[in-house]
C-alpha cells in the first residue's frame, strides 16, 4: 500500500574529497557531533574530509534575520568557495542545515542569474583578491552519512533495538526546515518524506514514528529565537511539534539541522520549568540526537566524548535501553580527567 | 522620486521580488503551515495579497507594522504554493525596504532589528560566527539550562573532551578565525554593503531611540530585546 | 478487409458517439481500445452529475447504437504507430497488424491525476485517503465502508498546480465533488462534510443549483482554502492543516475519510499520440487547428481530434464534441 | 517556576474538532438561509458598521460557523440592523435574523 | 327580597356571576397595578374630565354599537351589534320588567334573567309591552346567532375570508354562548305554553309545544338555561369573550391618555385582553393574502400572548405596515405591542456605537440650510441620492450630506427588533451629529428614519421633512419650476409615511405637476406593504418576492407608464422582482426639472 513517489528518488552525492565548513550552532552546542563525523569519514569510511582552519560562518543566521544583504552573503559565501577551490576540492559539505539552505539558494540563484555570479567574483576580488570556483557538488553531511549508512553498519556495535525486548526504537526524524522544503530536489527523498534520516534509522534497525506534526518546523525562527521577547514563538512550535509526538512514547528524536536539536532540546527543559510539562511518562524528557551522535553512539563512539552530557535531555535511559556501555562517573569529567562539580538539577525536568 | 514610488522601486530593483511572488490565487496554502500564522496575527497568503494589489499605502502600512517581522522564514511556503511563490521570501525583500527606508522602527518587532544587528551582527565581524559560546550569555537565555551554564564555565577543559579547539588558531570547532579571515570577512561587508545596512540599522534605531530619550546603547538594545505588548497574537 | 473510411482511437464516450454517427452517415469505421472493454473513464464513475443518471445505462445506450456492420470494435489492441502514407492513415497494434483508412479520429481522452504524486496528501501512504474515484465505488456500493463522521473533499488535486506541471483547471471537479457530497450525505446521513476549495467553478447548467442544495439541503460545509498537508492521527484517522482564507486564520479538520478531487490529465495514450505526429499542446493534450472554426481538425491532413483528449470536457459536451468530429470527418470524406 | 521572560503563546488554529456546534446547529433551526452563504462577502462591502470598524458580517458568520465564541458577541455589538447586507445578497441569507439569532445564542452561555 | 321567588336551578347561574366578578376584579386589579409611572400619571390627571365622558361615549358606540366593525363589514357590525346591544337590552329592560313586576326596585337580581318562570300570571303596568319588547330583542339576539352560525360554516358569506380559529376554551364558552339563547327561548316558550306568559315569539312557539307533554321540560330547561349561562361566565376571562369588559376598560384608559410604553405594562395586558379575535386584521394581512402565513396575524400572536405560549416565529413574522392597526375594531396598537414582546433584554451595553465618528470639524464650523440624510437604503439606490443632490443644487441649498460616508442609521431597525438600549445609544449619537450641523431642516430620503426622527428623536434642533414635503416645499414656493410631462404614474405610498405619518398630499401635489397621476385600489391609509419591510426577520426571499409581485400587480392595475414611490426600500424591493419603471419622486422631479 505505502507507495511514496519520490521513494526512489536520489540526489547526487560525491563519492570522496570533501570541503567541510563548521556550523555556528552545531559546533557551539554540538561540537561533539562535528568531531565524530570528520573521525567517521576518515577512520570508518577512509574518505577524504578537509577542515580549513581559515573558514567562517555563512552569516546565513544573519540573513534570516535580515541584518546582512544578498550580496554580502553571497560574497561571504564566495570566499569558502575560494577556500575549497584554493585547497583543490570541489565537493562542498556545510554541517549547518542553514548554511546547506542558503548555499543551495545562492547557487541556484547564480545558475540562473550568471550576472550575479559575476558581481559576487568581483566584489570577493575587490575585498580579497580571491577568486573561486561554484562546488560541483553540495551535500550535508547527513547526506554522506545516508550513501555510505550500509558501510558504517558493518562497523556498528550496536543497533537501534531496544536489547530487553528485541523490538526496534521507536524515532522521531526531524529534517530540518532549509534541507528540503525549498528545494525537494536537493534532499534525499524530496519534501513531504525526505528519506534521508529514515535512511539511516530503517538500516540501523529502528522504526520511525509518522505523527501529525511530522514536517512542523522546531521553531526556531532565527528573530524569533535570537530576541528574548519573541521566544515564545519559538517555544510554542517547538511545545507543538512534541505535544503532537508525545503520545507515540518516542524512544529519541533525531534531527539533521544543529538548530532543531538544540530547540527540542532546550524547550523541553524550558516547558518543564514554565509549566511543569515533560512529553514522557517518567519526566525525563525525550532524548534529541543529532544525526552523528546516533551514528557514533552505534558505532561504540564514547557518549561523553560525543558531548551526549552537555544535551539538557539526558541520554543515560536511552543508552540503557539500546545496551550502550559508558562509564557513569566519567560524565562530568573535563578533557584531563578532572571531576567536575555537576550542573545544577533542573526543578522539573528528571536528569 | 517621491516615497511611494521609491517603495515600489526598492521592491522591484530586488531579484528576489520577483522571484517570490509571481501571481498569488489566494489558496491559503502557504498560511495553513505557516508556523508563525498559528501564534502571530499573521497571514502569509494576505501579505502576498496586499502586495500583489499594489496599493503603495497599505504597502507602507504594512512595511511599518509589526505584521513583515513574524515569520520566521522556515520557507515551509515555498513547498507547498501551487504558483511556485515564496511568500518567506516576499518577507525578506519586505524588510530589507523596511529597513533602508527606517519604517521598521515604526513596530516593536521591527525594532528589534538593532539588538540582532548589535549581537550577530558583531559576532559575525569579531568572531567570524553568527553564534559563538562566549556571547551567549545565560542571563539572556536562560533557556540554554544549567547544562549550558555548566559548559560555559569549564568549556577551556571541557571543549577538548569533544574535539573543540575553544579560542586555539587552528582548524576545529570553537577554534579562533585567525586575523587574515577576519579581515577579509570586514572588508567583503565593506564592498558588498554589509556595514552600510549595520549603519543604517544604527542610524535609525538612534532617531527611534531619542524619541524615548535614549541613546541607541545597551540600554535601548535591552529593551527592544524584552519589549513585548502581548498583542501580537489575537 | 482491414481498410475503413476512420479509425477511431479510443472507445470511450467521445469514440463511442463519434463511430455511432459515422455508422449513420454509412461509414465504415473501425473502433479501438487497448482496453477490454469500451466505455474509458465512464466506467469509473456510478452516477453522473448534474442529474445523477446512471453511468452503465448511458454506456449500454452507447453499445447498443455502436452494434451495426458500419462498425468493427477491437477491444485489447494497443497501437504502436500511426503513419500517413500517401493520404492513407495507417495504425500498427502490437501483435504486428495494420489498419488503413482515409481518416483517423484521435479519443485518447484523459487520465485522472495521479494523486501519489502530491504525497504531502498521503495518497496510497494513508488508507483513508481516497480520490474522487475511489469513491465512486463507495458510493455505487461495489466497496463498502463503516459511517464516516468527518469527511474532508479537496479539490483542484492535480489541478491549477504548477508543482506539478498543471496550471489548467480541470473544470468537472467542483460539480463532481458537490454530486459526490450529495450521494455521500444521502448514503450516510449524520456525516459531516467539509469540501476545501478556491473557487467553485459551478460553469454548466443547473450546477449552482446543485451547490445550493447540497448547501441548503445537505448542510455541506465548504471551506475556502486550499489543504497544505494531510498528517496521520494514533487513531487511525488523518489531519487536515488549511486556512480558512476567508477568516485569515488557520484551520485544522480531523477526518476519517479525504477524498482528493483529482483533475484531468491528457492521458498517457494522448501523449504518446500527440508526440509521435506532433501535434501536441505543452500541457499535452492534443490541439486543434483552431478553437472556434475548426475545433474537431488538428494540422495533419485526415487526422481529426475528440473529446477530452483535446482539453477538458464534461460527458455532454464530449458527446457534441464527437457528433460534431464525425460529421466534419463525413464531410471530409464527401470531398474526396 | 522559573520565569524567562517569555510565554507559551495561545494558537490561532480553528479547531474543528473541537466539535462545539450546538449554537450553530441552533441558529441553523431559526435561521435556515444561514446554510446558504458563499462567502462572497457582499454584506461586509455594503455594510453601514463597516465603515468605521472592523465589524465584517461575513467574518461573524464564519466565525460562528466554526465555533469561534470568543469576541464574537462584542463584534455583533457593533450591528446596526439596517438590513442593507440583506439586500445585497445573492442567496438571500437573511442576514439580520441570523446576526440577531446569533445575539440571543451567544447570550446564553 | 320575595323568598318565593326562588328555585335551585339558579344555583348555577349565581355562582358563575359570582365567579366571573371575582376573577374580573383580579384582572382589573392587576392590570392597574401593573402601570408604570408615566401612564399612572395620565389617569390621574385624566380621570375627573371631559374625557372620561368622551370614554364612555366611545364605550357605548364601541362595544355596544361596534360602529367601526359596521363601518368596515356592516354584516358583521350587525352579528356583534345583536350580541352586544341584544343582551344587554335584555337584561336592562328585563330589570325594568322585573321592577314593574315586583313593584319595587330591589328585587331578586336573578329575577331580570329568570322571571317568565317566576311570574305567576298577575297583571302589572305594561305587561304587554314588556313581553313584546324581550321577545323581540331575543329575536334581534337569534338573528345575530344565526348570522353567526353561518359565518362559521361559510366565512364568505359574511365577507370574511378567514376566521379565527379557535382554542379549546373558546370552543366550550362558544357553545355555550349559542346555547344559551336558544334555550332561553325554549324555556320561556315552555312557560309560556303552561303561564300563557309570553310574548308574539314566545307563546307561538309555547302554543306548538302546548301540543307536547310539555310540563315535564318546563324545569329542565330553565336548569339548562342557567347552566349555559354559568358556564359561559366560568369561562368568559379565559376566552376571547373576555374582550367585552376589558374593551370598556381599554377604552377608559386610553382616553385618559395611557398609552404602550417601553416595556410591557398592564395597559399591553389591557390591549391584549381587549382582542375580541374577530379575525379582521387576518384578512387585511398581506402576509396571508399574498403570502400563505395565516397563523401569525396579531389576532394569532396576542392570543400566543394571552396564553403565554412564546412563539419568536410568529413575533418576528409581522411587516408592522400597521395596516392591522388601521382595521382594528377595538384600535389595539397591534404592532407597538409586538415590538414589546420582541424586547431582547441581556443588551445593556451603553457604549454599542462609540466606532461611530462625528462630523468633521470642517463641516462644523459651516451654516446649512439643509441637512440631509439619506438613510441606509439610500445609499443602495444611489439615484435616489444623486437626484436629491441635483435638486438641493438647483434649489440652491447649501447642503450638509450627513452619513455620506454611508454609516449612520437611525436606529429604527433595532427598535423594531427589540433592541431598545442599543437603539437609545445610536439615537444618541444621530441626534448628536444631525444637531451639530446646526441647518434650518433635516431631509431625509428615508420613510423609515422620517418616521422614527418623527416619533423617536425629541432631542433635534431643527424640524424634519422627508423629501417629498421638502420638494412639495420647494415647488410650492417657486424654488424650482417643473415641467409637466405626458407621463401616466401611479404613486405607492410607503408605510412608514403614509399610515405612519399622515403624509398623502404632498407627494401627490408634486406628481401632479410632473405628470398625469392616477389614483390606485389601495391608496392612502389603505397602503399595501411592499413585502420589502425590514420589520419581518421570520420571512425570507420568496415570500417577499410574493408579497412584493403582488402589491405591484395591485398598483399597476391601470397599467401606467411609472409606478412612483418615496422609499429607497419599496422601490428596491419593487426593482428586485418587476422590470416595470419603478421610480422614486426625487428622480421625476430630476427629470421634470428644467436644467438650464
Amino acid at each position: 500500500m505505502h507507495k511514496r513517489y519520490w521513494n526512489n528518488y536520489q540526489k547526487e552525492i560525491a563519492e570522496d574529497h570533501y570541503f567541510y565548513a563548521r556550523s555556528c550552532i552545531r559546533q557551539t552546542f554540538f561540537s561533539g557531533s562535528e568531531t565524530a563525523f570528520l573521525k567517521m569519514m576518515t577512520d570508518e569510511l577512509g574518505k577524504d574530509i578537509f577542515d580549513d582552519s581559515r573558514q567562517h560562518t555563512c552569516t546565513g543566521i544573519g540573513y534570516h534575520s535580515d541584518i546582512i544583504p544578498l550580496e554580502t552573503i553571497s560574497t561571504v559565501i564566495a570566499r569558502l568557495f575560494s577556500l575549497m577551490t584554493e585547497m583543490g576540492y570541489e565537493n562542498f559539505v556545510p554541517s549547518c542545515i542553514t548554511s546547506f539552505g542558503i548555499l543551495t539558494e545562492i547557487t541556484e540563484l547564480w545558475h540562473h542569474r550568471p550576472d550575479l555570479l559575476e558581481k559576487t567574483r568581483e566584489l570577493l576580488y575587490k575585498a580579497t583578491k580571491r577568486e573561486f570556483n561554484v562546488p560541483k557538488n553540495i551535500a550535508h553531511p547527513c547526506d554522506i552519512i545516508y550513501k555510505f549508512r550500509e558501510d558504517l553498519k558493518k562497523n556498528m556495535k550496536y543497533q537501534l533495538v531496544n536489547k530487553d525486548t528485541g523490538e526496534p526504537l521507536k524515532i522521531v526524524e526531524h529534517i530540518g526546515c532549509h534541507y528540503a522544503k525549498a528545494f525537494p530536489d536537493r534532499g534525499v527523498g524530496g519534501a513531504e518524506f525526505p528519506h534521508v534520516l529514515v535512511g539511516m534509522i530503517e538500516s540501523w534497525g529502528g522504526s520511525v514514528i509518522d505523527y501529525p506534526e511530522r514536517r512542523h518546523c522546531c521553531g526556531f525562527g532565527f528573530r524569533n529565537y535570537l530576541v528574548q521577547a519573541n521566544r515564545g514563538y519559538s517555544l510554542s512550535n517547538s511545545n507543538k511539534k512534541l505535544e503532537s509526538m508525545a503520545p507515540y512514547e518516542p524512544d529519541f528524536i533525531v534531527a539533521n539541522c544543529p538548530g532543531c536539536t538544540m530547540f527540542l532540546d532546550r524547550w523541553q527543559y524550558t516547558v518543564a520549568e514554565m509549566e511543569g510539562i515533560t512529553y514522557d511518562k517518567h519526566g525525563h524528557g525525550i532524548p534529541v540526537l543529532t544525526y552523528e551522535e546516533m551514528a557514533g553512539l552505534l558505532l561504540g563512539y564514547n557518549p561523553w566524548e560525543l558531548g551526549l552530557q552537555i544535551h539538557q535531555i539526558q541520554c543515560e535511559p536511552l543508552l540503557d535501553k539500546i545496551g550502550i556501555a559508558y562509564s557513569p562517573e566519567d560524565k562530568y569529567k573535563d578533557a584531563y580527567g578532572k571531576q567536575l562539580f555537576p550542573p545544577q538539577k533542573p526543578n522539573n525536568l528528571i536528569v | 522620486m517621491d516615497k511611494k514610488n521609491l517603495i515600489l522601486k526598492k521592491l522591484d530593483e530586488d531579484v528576489r521580488f520577483h522571484e517570490a511572488l509571481s501571481a498569488c490565487m489566494n489558496c491559503g496554502i502557504c498560511t495553513a503551515i505557516c508556523p508563525a500564522a498559528e501564534f502571530y496575527k499573521y497571514d502569509p497568503r494576505a501579505i502576498c495579497n496586499i502586495v500583489q494589489m499594489g496599493n503603495v499605502d497599505e504597502i507602507e502600512d504594512l512595511l511599518k507594522s509589526d505584521t513583515i517581522w513574524y515569520c520566521g522564514q522556515c520557507m515551509s511556503c515555498k513547498t507547498r504554493c501551487p504558483r511556485g511563490n515564496t511568500p518567506g521570501m516576499l518577507i525578506t525583500v519586505l524588510r530589507k525596504v523596511s529597513q533602508e527606508l527606517g519604517y521598521f522602527t515604526e513596530s516593536e518587532k521591527g525594532r528589534q532589528q538593532f539588538a540582532i544587528e548589535q549581537i550577530v551582527g558583531k559576532n559575525i565581524v569579531n568572531f567570524g560566527y553568527c553564534v559563538h559560546p562566549d556571547i551567549v550569555e545565560p542571563f539572556m537565555h536562560p533557556e540554554q539550562g544549567p547544562v549550558w551554564k555548566w559548559f560555559r564555565k569549564n568549556i577551556e577543559s571541557v571543549a577538548p573532551r569533544f574535539g573543540a579547539v575553544y579560542h586555539q588558531e587552528k582548524a576545529g570547532a570553537l577554534r579562533k578565525v585567525d586575523d587574515n579571515s577576519i579581515d577579509e570577512i570586514r572588508r567583503i561587508f565593506e564592498v558588498s554593503g554589509g556595514n552600510e545596512l549595520f549603519d543604517t540599522i544604527e542610524k535609525f534605531s538612534e532617531q527611534k531611540a531619542s524619541e524615548y530619550h535614549q541613546n541607541a546603547d545597551h540600554d535601548y538594545l535591552m529593551k527592544v530585546y524584552t519589549d513585548n505588548s502581548g498583542e501580537h497574537s489575537k | 478487409m482491414n481498410t475503413f473510411d476512420s479509425i477511431i482511437i479510443g472507445a470511450g464516450p467521445a469514440g463511442l458517439k463519434a463511430a455511432d454517427t459515422l455508422a449513420n452517415f454509412n461509414r465504415k469505421v473501425l473502433l479501438i481500445d487497448t482496453d477490454a472493454k469500451i466505455g474509458g473513464k465512464l466506467n469509473l464513475w456510478d452516477r453522473l452529475f448534474p442529474d445523477f443518471s446512471s453511468s452503465q445505462e448511458l454506456l449500454n445506450q452507447l453499445s447498443k447504437n455502436i452494434n451495426n456492420e458500419n462498425v468493427t470494435l477491437k477491444l485489447n489492441t494497443n497501437i504502436i504507430s500511426i503513419k500517413n502514407n500517401d493520404n492513407h492513415w495507417m495504425a500498427t497494434d502490437s501483435n504486428g497488424n495494420t489498419f488503413y483508412a482515409t481518416t483517423m479520429i484521435i479519443a485518447t481522452g484523459f487520465d485522472v491525476f495521479d494523486a501519489h504524486r502530491k504525497e504531502e496528501y498521503g495518497y496510497g501512504i494513508y488508507k483513508n485517503v481516497i480520490t474522487s474515484v475511489d469513491l465512486e465505488k463507495i458510493l455505487s456500493g461495489e466497496v463498502s465502508i463503516e459511517t464516516p463522521s468527518k469527511v474532508a473533499f479537496i479539490q483542484c488535486v492535480g489541478s491549477r498546480d504548477e508543482k506539478v506541471g498543471n496550471n489548467f483547471c480541470s473544470k468537472n471537479c467542483c460539480i463532481c465533488a458537490v454530486k459526490q457530497t450529495i450521494e455521500l450525505k444521502e448514503k450516510f446521513p449524520l456525516t459531516d462534510i467539509y469540501c476545501f476549495y478556491m473557487d467553485l467553478r459551478m460553469f454548466g447548467q443547473s450546477y449552482e443549483e446543485l451547490y445550493r442544495r447540497s448547501q441548503q439541503d445537505y448542510g455541506v460545509n465548504f471551506v475556502r482554502g486550499r489543504v497544505s498537508e494531510i498528517s496521520p492521527t494514533m487513531d487511525n484517522k488523518v489531519v487536515l492543516k488549511a486556512e480558512d482564507t476567508l477568516l485569515s486564520r488557520p484551520l485544522k479538520l480531523t477526518a476519517d475519510l479525504v477524498v482528493l478531487m483529482v483533475g484531468m490529465e491528457a492521458s498517457k495514450g494522448t501523449k504518446i499520440l500527440g508526440n509521435q505526429l506532433n501535434i501536441n499542446n505543452t500541457d499535452g493534450f492534443v490541439k486543434s487547428t483552431d478553437r472556434y472554426l475548426s475545433d474537431s481538425e488538428t494540422t495533419l491532413k485526415g487526422l481529426f481530434v475528440t473529446g477530452t483528449s483535446k482539453r477538458q470536457m464534461s460527458i455532454p459536451e464530449t458527446m457534441n464534441d464527437a457528433v460534431n468530429a464525425a460529421v466534419i470527418v463525413n464531410n471530409f470524406l464527401n470531398t474526396l | 517556576m522559573i520565569s524567562f521572560g517569555f510565554s507559551l503563546n495561545t494558537s490561532r488554529t480553528i479547531d474543528i474538532d473541537a466539535d462545539n456546534f450546538d449554537k450553530c446547529h441552533s441558529l441553523i433551526n431559526h435561521v435556515p438561509s444561514y446554510k446558504r452563504c458563499i462567502g462572497c462577502g457582499g454584506c461586509a462591502a455594503t455594510c453601514s458598521a463597516q465603515q468605521h470598524s472592523q465589524f465584517n458580517i461575513l467574518k461573524c458568520n464564519l466565525l460562528f460557523r466554526r465555533g469561534e465564541y470568543d469576541t464574537l458577541s462584542n463584534e455583533l455589538d457593533k450591528c446596526m440592523l439596517c438590513g442593507k447586507c440583506l439586500l445585497v445578497c445573492p442567496r438571500n441569507v437573511n442576514t439580520r435574523a441570523m446576526i440577531i439569532s446569533m445575539r440571543n445564542l451567544l447570550k446564553t452561555k | 327580597m320575595d323568598i318565593n321567588m326562588y328555585n335551585p336551578f339558579i344555583v348555577p347561574f349565581a355562582f358563575g356571576v359570582i365567579v366571573l366578578f371575582i376573577n374580573l376584579f383580579i384582572a382589573f386589579v392587576s392590570w392597574i397595578y401593573h402601570l408604570d409611572k408615566q401612564q399612572s400619571k395620565h389617569v390621574l390627571k385624566n380621570i375627573i374630565s371631559f374625557k372620561t365622558i368622551a370614554a364612555i361615549w366611545e364605550a357605548l358606540r364601541e362595544c355596544i354599537f361596534h360602529r367601526n366593525i359596521f363601518k368596515r363589514n356592516p354584516v358583521l357590525g350587525y352579528m356583534h351589534l345583536c350580541f352586544a346591544f341584544g343582551w344587554l337590552a335584555l337584561i336592562v329592560v328585563g330589570k325594568m320588567e322585573a321592577v314593574a313586576y315586583v313593584g319595587e326596585y330591589w328585587t331578586n337580581p336573578w329575577l331580570a334573567i329568570f322571571l317568565r318562570f317566576f311570574e305567576d300570571g298577575r297583571a302589572f303596568p305594561h305587561k304587554e309591552v314588556y313581553a313584546f319588547v324581550m321577545d323581540l330583542l331575543l329575536t334581534f339576539v337569534l338573528s345575530g346567532l344565526l348570522l353567526a352560525l353561518i359565518k362559521r360554516v361559510y366565512s364568505q358569506l359574511l365577507g370574511m375570508k378567514k376566521t379565527t380559529k379557535h382554542t379549546p376554551s373558546d370552543r366550550i364558552a362558544l357553545i355555550s354562548l349559542w346555547c344559551i339563547f336558544p334555550l332561553r327561548l325554549l324555556a320561556e316558550s315552555a312557560t309560556a305554553a303552561i303561564k300563557h306568559n309570553g310574548g308574539f315569539l314566545t307563546q307561538s312557539l309555547g302554543n306548538l309545544l302546548a301540543n307536547l307533554p310539555i310540563e315535564h321540560f318546563v324545569l329542565p330547561l330553565w336548569w339548562a338555561y342557567s347552566i349555559a349561562l354559568c358556564l359561559f361566565f366560568i369561562f368568559m376571562p379565559f376566552t376571547r369573550y373576555m374582550h367585552i369588559f376589558s374593551e370598556v376598560l381599554l377604552v377608559f384608559f386610553r382616553k385618559w391618555g395611557v398609552t404602550e410604553s417601553e416595556k410591557k405594562t398592564g395597559y399591553t395586558d389591557m390591549e391584549i385582553n381587549a382582542c375580541s379575535r374577530c379575525g379582521i386584521c387576518i384578512d387585511v394581512c398581506q402576509l396571508n393574502t399574498a403570502a400563505n402565513f395565516n397563523n401569525v396575524q396579531s389576532v394569532y400572536f396576542i392570543r400566543n400572548a394571552r396564553e403565554m405560549v412564546n412563539n419568536t416565529k410568529v413575533i418576528n413574522n409581522c411587516l408592522m405596515c400597521n395596516r392591522c392597526v388601521d382595521a382594528c375594531p377595538v384600535g389595539i396598537k397591534t404592532t407597538l405591542v409586538r415590538q414589546l414582546f420582541r424586547e431582547k433584554d441581556g443588551f445593556n451595553k451603553t457604549n454599542y456605537y462609540d466606532y461611530l465618528n462625528t462630523l468633521s470639524s470642517d463641516n462644523k464650523s459651516k451654516k446649512y440650510s439643509i441637512a440631509y440624510f439619506a438613510g441606509c437604503m439610500s445609499h443602495l439606490t444611489p439615484s435616489i441620492i444623486n437626484s436629491m443632490k441635483t435638486i438641493f443644487d438647483k434649489a440652491g441649498e447649501n447642503y450638509c450630506f450627513i452619513d455620506e460616508d454611508k454609516n449612520l442609521c437611525c436606529g429604527k431597525p433595532l427598535r423594531q427588533q427589540g433592541f431598545l438600549t442599543q437603539a437609545e445609544a445610536l439615537k444618541k449619537h444621530v441626534t448628536e451629529i444631525i444637531n451639530q450641523t446646526d441647518a434650518d431642516f433635516l431631509v431625509t430620503s428615508c420613510p423609515i428614519c422620517y418616521n422614527s426622527f418623527v416619533n423617536e428623536y425629541n432631542e433635534l434642533k431643527m424640524p424634519v421633512l422627508h423629501h417629498t414635503q421638502y420638494i412639495d416645499m420647494i415647488t410650492t414656493n417657486g424654488k424650482i419650476v417643473l415641467e409637466k410631462k405626458n407621463l401616466s404614474m401611479v404613486y405607492h405610498d410607503p408605510c412608514e409615511i403614509s399610515r405612519g405619518c399622515n403624509i398623502y398630499e404632498e407627494p401627490r401635489n408634486v406628481l401632479r405637476k410632473t405628470g398625469n397621476l392616477f389614483s390606485t385600489e389601495n391608496e392612502k391609509n389603505d397602503t399595501l406593504c411592499c413585502g420589502g419591510s425590514i420589520a419581518d426577520t421570520a420571512i425570507e426571499g420568496t415570500d417577499i418576492e410574493a408579497i412584493a409581485k403582488n402589491t405591484f400587480a395591485t398598483l399597476t392595475k391601470s397599467n401606467p407608464d411609472i409606478l412612483v414611490t418615496a422609499c429607497p426600500l419599496c422601490k428596491k424591493t419593487f426593482m428586485r422582482n418587476n422590470a416595470a419603471c419603478v421610480k422614486d419622486i426625487s428622480e421625476i422631479v430630476v427629470d421634470s426639472l428644467n436644467i438650464d
